[in-house]
């Protein structure tokens, strides 16, 4: 559905020709999204045209002139998966990208203000340069810092020293639906940038609830992230070992191990007191087949777990990284990991101490960079099933009934034999909580994978309900589409809330609600 | 004055050999992947043949093309090289038509653009290779037509030129209106200069459909039965040696035996 | 011989040189001939000129059953306009099924005006004229696309016209003994309708042996990288007694008069030996050489067409092959004369 | 013929859309100012412009989703200097071609008759005067003469072949640096001859805009050249030439008698072998630019063919298992060990090097047909090699020297570039 002329160029006054498009070729370019596509890789809905705006300003007008003619927008930050793209006929892009700078490095108050195609990456590079490191979700560096802190979940396995993206938000600049500017925290008190919770306003439940806002509440177009003490030299010097880069040097007092357990209870316990004793830098509970998709050679791969060895050294592993501040602390935590390991029967894995295990697992956990490698080289498709953040012993329940689930698809062969368990499970907030995601791989140019793919994903969201084990992560917003309706039930009824605050900060229904949630039922 | 080319967009006569492919079914050469159509290089030389008008008599010259699916970024090269206008005749009936068929439609797309003084086009198009569209087109105009023309020269309505024969040329004279079919002997086509890509984007470029002119009847005078690649028999006996001189002797020596020489 | 009806199915346009039938005219008749015979009718040959007395008993030795003869001062040199008077006029009254030309510089220009004036088909620059039995249609074959691909034509309407490449056709034994009828037809022009005059014809005089008639003939192509370098050629072709000929690139580049061009554009011949020095071999250059009787190819690109219709071929650079090989063959032509003394 | 789109679905459609082709390798992002590898996106912004937007571009392409050729679309697909930096950030952790669909893209739409008109100036060129410069043939032995060296093209032989390339010979400010390459592997005594005016274009300039008919014709007739000429190595000192005649020259399938070579490696060769000795010091602190085709572009490329097995359900296991090129073997030593051994010379190293070198911006006739663009691309890297103080950028080929000098003259300011041979000759 094309936009009236008229129109077209009101936008194109914001921005200037260059920064807009509704060429058919810039279009199709917009329209292709294989993560988190049911089958094939071309979204149903063209987007009417695309805009590249480049300040607060510039969406402002956007968002008003849109309210004006009741055109629709969706914004996007670097724009992986389904959920960036409209989903209703006839709306306008807002493709972030030109808003892409670091605006400020607080060192005294260990923060960082950020636009939103500032990616994990570009923060991290120029927050070590001055001792200081940010929170990298599981998605990858290659994501935005701003949307995984305002937008969509935003966890990652470093979470046991740094927290998570929605903790680590303080000030935020945010245009709502309608154009107009909100700034919450001590921004709104006009007081900088250093918390998200007043003086000013407080509404970082609103604006993130518990999963994002998902693209459906406006356009954040500033804010303040947390920024974290880093020992390690303000520059990582790589070396190539095909196909990766390694650390040149390994950084002092830092420690990679991995381990496992006897039982899956074991490692829940393991988990809990790992995080009670408050050391580690990292941490994750890693299925075998988790691990080996790092690999570079698919053919190593299934060779390896064809030989078993994975899945017998790594039933109930964790990855765990000791990065301590002084040979003091690096050996005090080292004790008492050692303790720990006792207490539950976990053995280290003799590849633990290996140098290659050190050089990649190092590169892997500060700089986060494999994750297209692991989730789509295998089959070319992937999507996350169970999963929630959650206590440990939830995750494990969750581990659990997806492995049955899963089973029965392996069986038929429509998606990847992963053993069953294709997970990560990480632990923060001193052990209280953890962090669960099932990962799923399949061919979404295959039929039959995809359709069973589907099926998996619809059933193990059914067995999530009934089995009482939370809100699935991503589900609800990817198949998203009306599965609020679905859990809301169970979970205090969160779905009229969210509706209740869609219709409220976006009367007109502007900004496109498809991965949110609809203003009505 | 006004003067029109007509331009034939042709396959690449020069595309690698391996890229020539005939699909029999079709009875039509596949395009090659990679290389683009071309203006039929004979039509160059008429192109340049009309611009050498133009530059010494001064003359309105107006490109037309003909065809099915015509590529403009191949055909505004005419422009390019110092045509005033590019008329495209584009119609999807206009495929695989005779050469008396094609005049046809020239006649009619010539006979709207109005008082043309001279028609050049080339010899022969580089696909079919018939040489028939020139004289064709004369005749539906009842002008006279020189062909194999590889110099024209002016004076009021009368043109003068050098057409080619099998030895030398002859001298031939006639008066306007008249169409003339140019040889290579001309000379190429000028080279296209940036200036000249630039004064093209503003020069008038307009498609005409078959609705848009008044075509005569053009029943097909011959049918295609066969289109295919001949088989070579000839085996070439490669004469080899250490060394070029020795191989050469050796070549001296096969003709000697074979009374060659 | 099947019996033969009155009716004429096959007419030739002839052309005549200083007093004899043009060469593709002989052709034309030879093959004409088949085709009359396979339709059981007539041969008819037309030739329009000034001074044709001994035309028509040549033409009847040559297969001819009818000739006729246009004679008028005025036809002394082709003019297409007087031409298509009398042809127009001759067709109407004859009525035939096939009408032949040769591919010649006047079949180029005179047959596709006749063919549209008589609303019929044209195939131009015919390899080979055959009746389709099934049909009994003329099947026309021609190369297109520069010779690369041989296409084949029928023609519904009538007469089915044609012009046939020198060569494509094989003369019969002139036979004095063979009878036939000659007669005259009318040869009026009205000279007001003819409306562009030849005024002048220029055969620059070249030395040396006239392509048409060389017996060895040393060919060069764009390899040879400049016109200075046609010298080293011209040399060989001396001491071979031939001539020196070029495909279309060097007459383009101007190295070489495009008078000496051999190609489907050029000069089509077929000489005892033809050398083709640095020449890649395109379809539209052979098709004015590859009848001749052997084919020598020197290339540096072994995979080079040239190499795949040529009968002896060395791969290399020629600079380096032709002074050797020309030294050689002065040994050779040594040795002989010497042989030859005693 | 070499491009072909459909060879290319596979790859197209399995693009993971998670933009690492928008970045250098992540692990080896040094900071924000120069975080870009794509200068096509850097500048343009839309998805579009990117190596994975433009495979969705070619898939689209490909699978007739886009009717219409726009002005546009031949914009997008043009305002890209092919220099490959998407590719190897993407293989770092795919498997997938990059490259050769935008290549195989331009030959599509090139086949369809759709390219800019300005193209059609360089191909004319080509196929007139055998080099993309519009100069006339005859005038491209020039740069050489009074050059006391060995002419193949009138008969003589030697050893070693040096292919100046069309900008050298035609462009009077660079090409002293092509004699100053003959004069230096005289020094160093090697039998080295030039092929005068009857040496050709390479056909790199035709390939990467996707006039492959074109390239084949001058690829074939440069390897004939060299095989009749029987030389046993042929030396380049255009990183453009070179690139080419290493990685897609082999496709062709025909036999080549000789081995190619970059000025680069062969003076390191020769520096090695003590042929050659720098005795004069050169005090200065200067950076080296990897020219994109000296580079990641060098690796012969072999394309895959096998079929994508499953196993373990859906996993795709490629048999035979595929050769992935990351551009890390390029030729990235030589230059550097080079002007490592100047007397006097300090070497620093920008932040985007080797396999995710900033490209100069002069490729696959950006430079001819789009300057500004050019221009722009050129003076980010002059901004990073000022970054490290450099007060000079060391180059080895002539398409980046040129678009680098241009470069600085219009945004003023004192940093020189150099090729590595001048260098090297003054350094003698």
């Amino acid at each position: 559905m094309a936009l009236r002329r008229d129109i077209y160029r009101l936008f194109e006054n914001v921005v200037g020709p260059e920064n807009m498009s509704d060429d058919p070729a810039v279009l199709r370019s917009y329209m292709y999204q294989p993560f988190g596509a049911k089958e094939g890789v071309w979204a149903d809905i063209s987007p009417a045209a695309v805009i590249l705006p480049a300040s607060t300003e510039e969406v402002v007008a956007i968002a008003k002139i849109c309210n004006r003619y009741g055109i629709v927008f969706k914004p996007m930050s670097t724009g992986w998966g389904m959920h960036n793209l409209p989903g209703v006929e006839g709306a306008v892009s807002l493709d972030l990208r030109r808003m892409n700078r670091i605006l400020e490095i607080d060192e005294k108050n260990m923060y960082a203000v950020v636009e939103p195609h500032v990616i994990c990456m570009q923060l991290q590079v120029e927050a070590m340069k001055k001792g200081l490191n940010c929170h990298i979700i599981g998605a990858g560096s290659n994501t935005s810092v701003l949307a995984s802190a305002t937008s969509v979940v935003g966890y990652g396995p470093d979470g046991l020293s740094m927290g998570f993206s929605g903790r680590n938000l303080l000030g935020v600049e945010w245009v709502l639906p309608t154009g107009d500017v909100l700034k919450l925290g001590s921004l709104g008190a006009d007081s900088g940038w250093f918390c998200g919770d007043g003086p000013g306003p407080s509404l970082r439940g609103i604006m993130r609830g518990w999963e994002g806002a998902w693209g459906g509440l406006g356009v954040f177009t500033k804010c303040a992230v947390k920024l974290f003490h880093w020992n390690g030299p303000p520059e990582l010097e790589m070396k190539r070992t095909p196909p990766n880069y390694v650390l040149k040097e390994p950084i002092k007092f830092f420690k990679v191990a991995l381990f496992s357990f006897p039982t899956i209870e074991k490692l829940a316990e393991a988990a809990l007191q790992l995080g009670e004793a408050e050391i580690g830098w990292f941490v994750s509970r890693l299925s075998p087949s988790f691990v080996g998709l790092q690999m570079a050679s698919g053919a190593n791969y299934v060779a390896t777990w064809n030989s078993g060895m994975l899945q017998e050294m790594l039933k109930y592993a964790f990855l765990f990284v000791i990065f301590a501040n002084s040979e003091g602390e690096f050996e005090y935590q080292q004790k008492v990991l050692a303790q720990i390991l006792e207490d539950t029967g976990g053995q280290t894995s003799p590849i633990s101490e290996t140098k290659e295990m050190q050089e990649l697992t190092a590169t892997a956990v500060i700089k986060v960079d494999e994750v297209t490698r692991s989730c789509f080289r295998t089959t070319g498709g992937f999507n996350t099933s169970f999963g929630a953040m959650d206590t440990v012993d939830l995750a494990m329940n969750q581990i659990k009934a997806g492995r049955e689930l899963k089973d029965k698809y392996i069986r038929r062969g429509v998606i990847m034999d992963d053993g069953g368990d294709n997970s990560a499970t990480l632990v923060f907030d001193q052990g209280h909580m953890a962090y669960t995601e099932m990962l799923l791989m399949y061919d979404h140019h295959d039929h039959d994978s995809a359709e069973g793919a589907y099926q998996y994903l619809t059933e193990s969201n059914q067995a999530m309900l009934d089995k009482k084990l939370g809100t699935p992560i991503f589900q609800v917003s990817q198949v998203g589409k009306g599965k609020h309706g679905m859990f809301g039930a169970a979970c205090f009824n969160y779905d009229k809330w969210l509706r209740k605050i869609k219709r409220e900060f976006d009367p007109n229904n502007t900004c496109d609600p498809t991965a949110y949630a609809s203003p009505e039922e | 004055m006004q003067v029109v080319v007509c331009i034939k967009q042709v396959l690449d006569p020069e595309m690698p050999r391996s890229a020539f492919k005939i699909d029999p079914k079709e009875k039509r050469v596949v395009p090659p992947r990679g290389t683009p159509p071309v203006l039929s290089p004979f039509d160059e030389n008429a192109l340049e043949a009309a611009l050498r008008v133009k530059d010494e008599h001064g003359a309105k010259v107006v490109a037309i093309s003909m065809g099915s699916t015509l590529a403009q970024a191949v055909l505004r090269k005419t422009l390019a090289a110092g045509a005033d206008e590019l008329i495209l005749v584009e119609d999807p009936m206009f495929q695989d038509l005779d050469s008396f068929a094609t005049a046809g439609i020239l006649v009619s797309a010539i006979r709207k653009i109005g008082d043309v003084d001279i028609v050049f086009t080339g010899r022969q198009a580089a696909d079919w290779d018939s040489g028939i569209t020139g004289c064709a087109i004369a005749e539906e105009l009842g002008i006279p037509c020189i062909t194999l023309a590889r110099k024209v020269e002016m004076n009021d309505r009368r043109v003068r030129v050098e057409r080619l024969s099998a030895d030398g040329f002859e001298i031939v004279q006639a008066t306007l209106p008249c169409v003339i079919t140019v040889d290579s002997a001309l000379g190429e086509l000028r080279q296209v200069t940036l200036q000249g890509l630039s004064a093209a984007r503003k020069k008038p470029l307009h498609v005409w459909k078959a609705a848009d002119l008044h075509l005569p009847p053009l029943p097909p005078r011959c049918e295609l039965l066969d289109l295919y690649i001949p088989k070579r028999e000839t085996v070439c006996e490669v004469i080899k040696g250490e060394t070029p001189e020795e191989a050469s002797a050796r070549l001296a020596d096969r003709l000697h035996e074979e009374r060659l020489l | 011989m099947a019996s033969m009806t009155d009716r004429t199915a096959v007419l030739i346009l002839g052309e005549v040189t200083k007093g004899r039938l043009s060469a593709s005219t002989r052709e034309l008749i030879g093959g004409g001939r088949d085709l009359a015979d396979t339709l059981r009718s007539k041969l008819t040959l037309a030739v329009l000129g000034d001074d044709l007395k001994a035309t028509g008993e040549e033409a009847i030795a040559c297969g001819a059953d009818v000739v006729l003869l246009a004679e008028n001062p005025s036809l002394r040199e082709y003019q297409a306009d007087a031409y298509l008077q009398i042809l127009e006029r001759a067709v109407d009254h004859i009525n035939p099924e096939i009408l032949l030309m040769g591919h010649t510089s006047l079949g180029r220009d005179f047959a596709p005006r006749l063919a549209y004036r008589l609303k019929t088909g044209l195939s131009m620059d015919c390899v080979e004229l055959s009746i389709d039995p099934g049909s009994g249609l003329l099947r026309m074959t021609r190369p297109v696309y520069g010779c690369k691909a041989l296409s084949v034509m029928v023609c519904r309407t009538k007469p089915q016209m044609a012009t046939a490449r020198l060569g494509a056709m094989r003369p019969l034994d002139p036979d004095a003994t063979r009878s036939g009828r000659v007669a005259a037809i009318d040869a009026d022009i009205d000279r007001s309708l003819i409306r562009a005059q030849v005024i002048e014809r220029v055969d620059p005089y070249e030395e040396g042996v006239a392509l048409e008639d060389a017996r060895v003939i040393v060919c060069g192509g764009r390899g040879m990288g400049s016109g200075e370098s046609f010298g080293l050629l011209e040399e060989l072709a001396q001491l071979l007694g031939g001539a020196v000929g070029a495909s279309r690139p060097p007459c383009d580049s101007g190295w070489v008069p495009s008078t000496r061009q051999i190609g489907l554009t050029g000069k089509i011949l077929r000489p005892d030996l033809y050398i083709a020095v640095a020449i890649s071999g395109s379809s539209q250059h052979m098709a004015g050489c590859s009848d001749s009787r052997r084919i020598v190819a020197i290339n540096k690109d072994p995979q080079a067409n040239i190499f795949s219709v040529a009968h002896y071929g060395v791969v290399g650079d020629y600079r380096e092959i032709v002074p050797p090989f020309m030294q050689r063959v002065k040994q050779i032509l040594g040795v002989r004369e010497r042989d030859d003394d005693t | 013929m070499i491009l072909d789109l459909k060879d290319y679905l596979d790859d197209m459609k399995r693009c993971a859309r998670c933009s690492l082709c928008k970045w250098p390798p992540l692990a080896q992002m040094k900071s924000w100012r120069f975080s870009n590898n794509c200068p096509s996106i850097a500048r343009y912004n839309f998805h579009t412009y990117s190596g994975g937007g433009r495979m969705a571009l070619g898939l689209a392409l490909a699978e007739g989703r886009l009717d219409a050729i726009t002005d546009e679309l031949l914009n997008i697909v043009y305002r890209c200097t092919a220099c490959g930096a998407c590719d190897s950030s993407c293989k770092y952790n795919s498997d997938l071609e990059l490259l050769w669909p935008i290549y195989s893209t331009r030959a599509h739409l090139a086949g369809m008759g759709h390219f800019l008109p300005e193209h059609s100036m360089i191909i004319d060129s080509l196929r007139k005067e055998d080099n993309t410069m519009m100069k006339p043939k005859a005038d491209r032995g020039k740069w050489a003469e009074g050059l006391d060296v060995k002419d193949l093209s009138k008969g003589e032989k030697a050893e070693v072949v040096y292919h100046a390339g069309c900008l050298y010979c035609y462009d009077p400010e660079l090409s002293p640096i092509a004699r100053d390459t003959v004069l230096l592997l005289k020094e160093a005594g090697v039998d080295v001859g030039i092929r005068g005016s009857q040496e050709t274009c390479c056909g790199s300039t035709a390939f990467q805009l996707g006039f492959q008919g074109e390239f084949i014709k001058f690829a074939e007739s440069n390897i004939d050249d060299w095989n009749a000429a029987g030389v046993a190595r042929v030396v380049t000192s255009c990183a453009c030439g070179f690139g080419i005649m290493k990685s897609v020259y082999p496709l062709l399938g025909k036999e080549m008698k000789f081995e190619v070579l970059h000025i680069t490696q062969y003076l390191d060769e020769l520096l090695k072998q003590g042929k050659l000795k720098f005795s004069r010091s050169l005090p200065a602190r200067v950076t080296y630019h990897d020219p994109c085709n000296l580079g990641r572009k060098s690796e012969t490329y072999v394309p895959w063919k096998g079929e994508g097995k499953k196993v373990l359900g859906q996993f795709i296991l490629r048999e035979p298992e595929k050769i992935v090129h990351r551009g890390w073997n390029g030729i990235y030593e030589p230059p550097r060990d080079i002007i490592r051994s100047v007397p006097g010379i300090q070497l620093v190293e920008m932040e985007r090097i080797m396999e995710y070198s900033w490209c100069c911006g002069a490729g696959s006739g950006v430079k001819q047909t789009m300057n500004d663009l050019a221009l722009w691309i050129a003076s980010e890297r002059i901004e990073e090699a000022r970054s490290v103080g450099s007060e000079a950028i060391v180059t080895a080929c002539p398409w980046c020297e040129q678009n680098l000098k241009d470069a600085i003259k219009a945004a003023g300011g004192n940093l020189m570039v150099y090729d590595i041979v001048e260098l090297a000759r003054q350094a003698l």
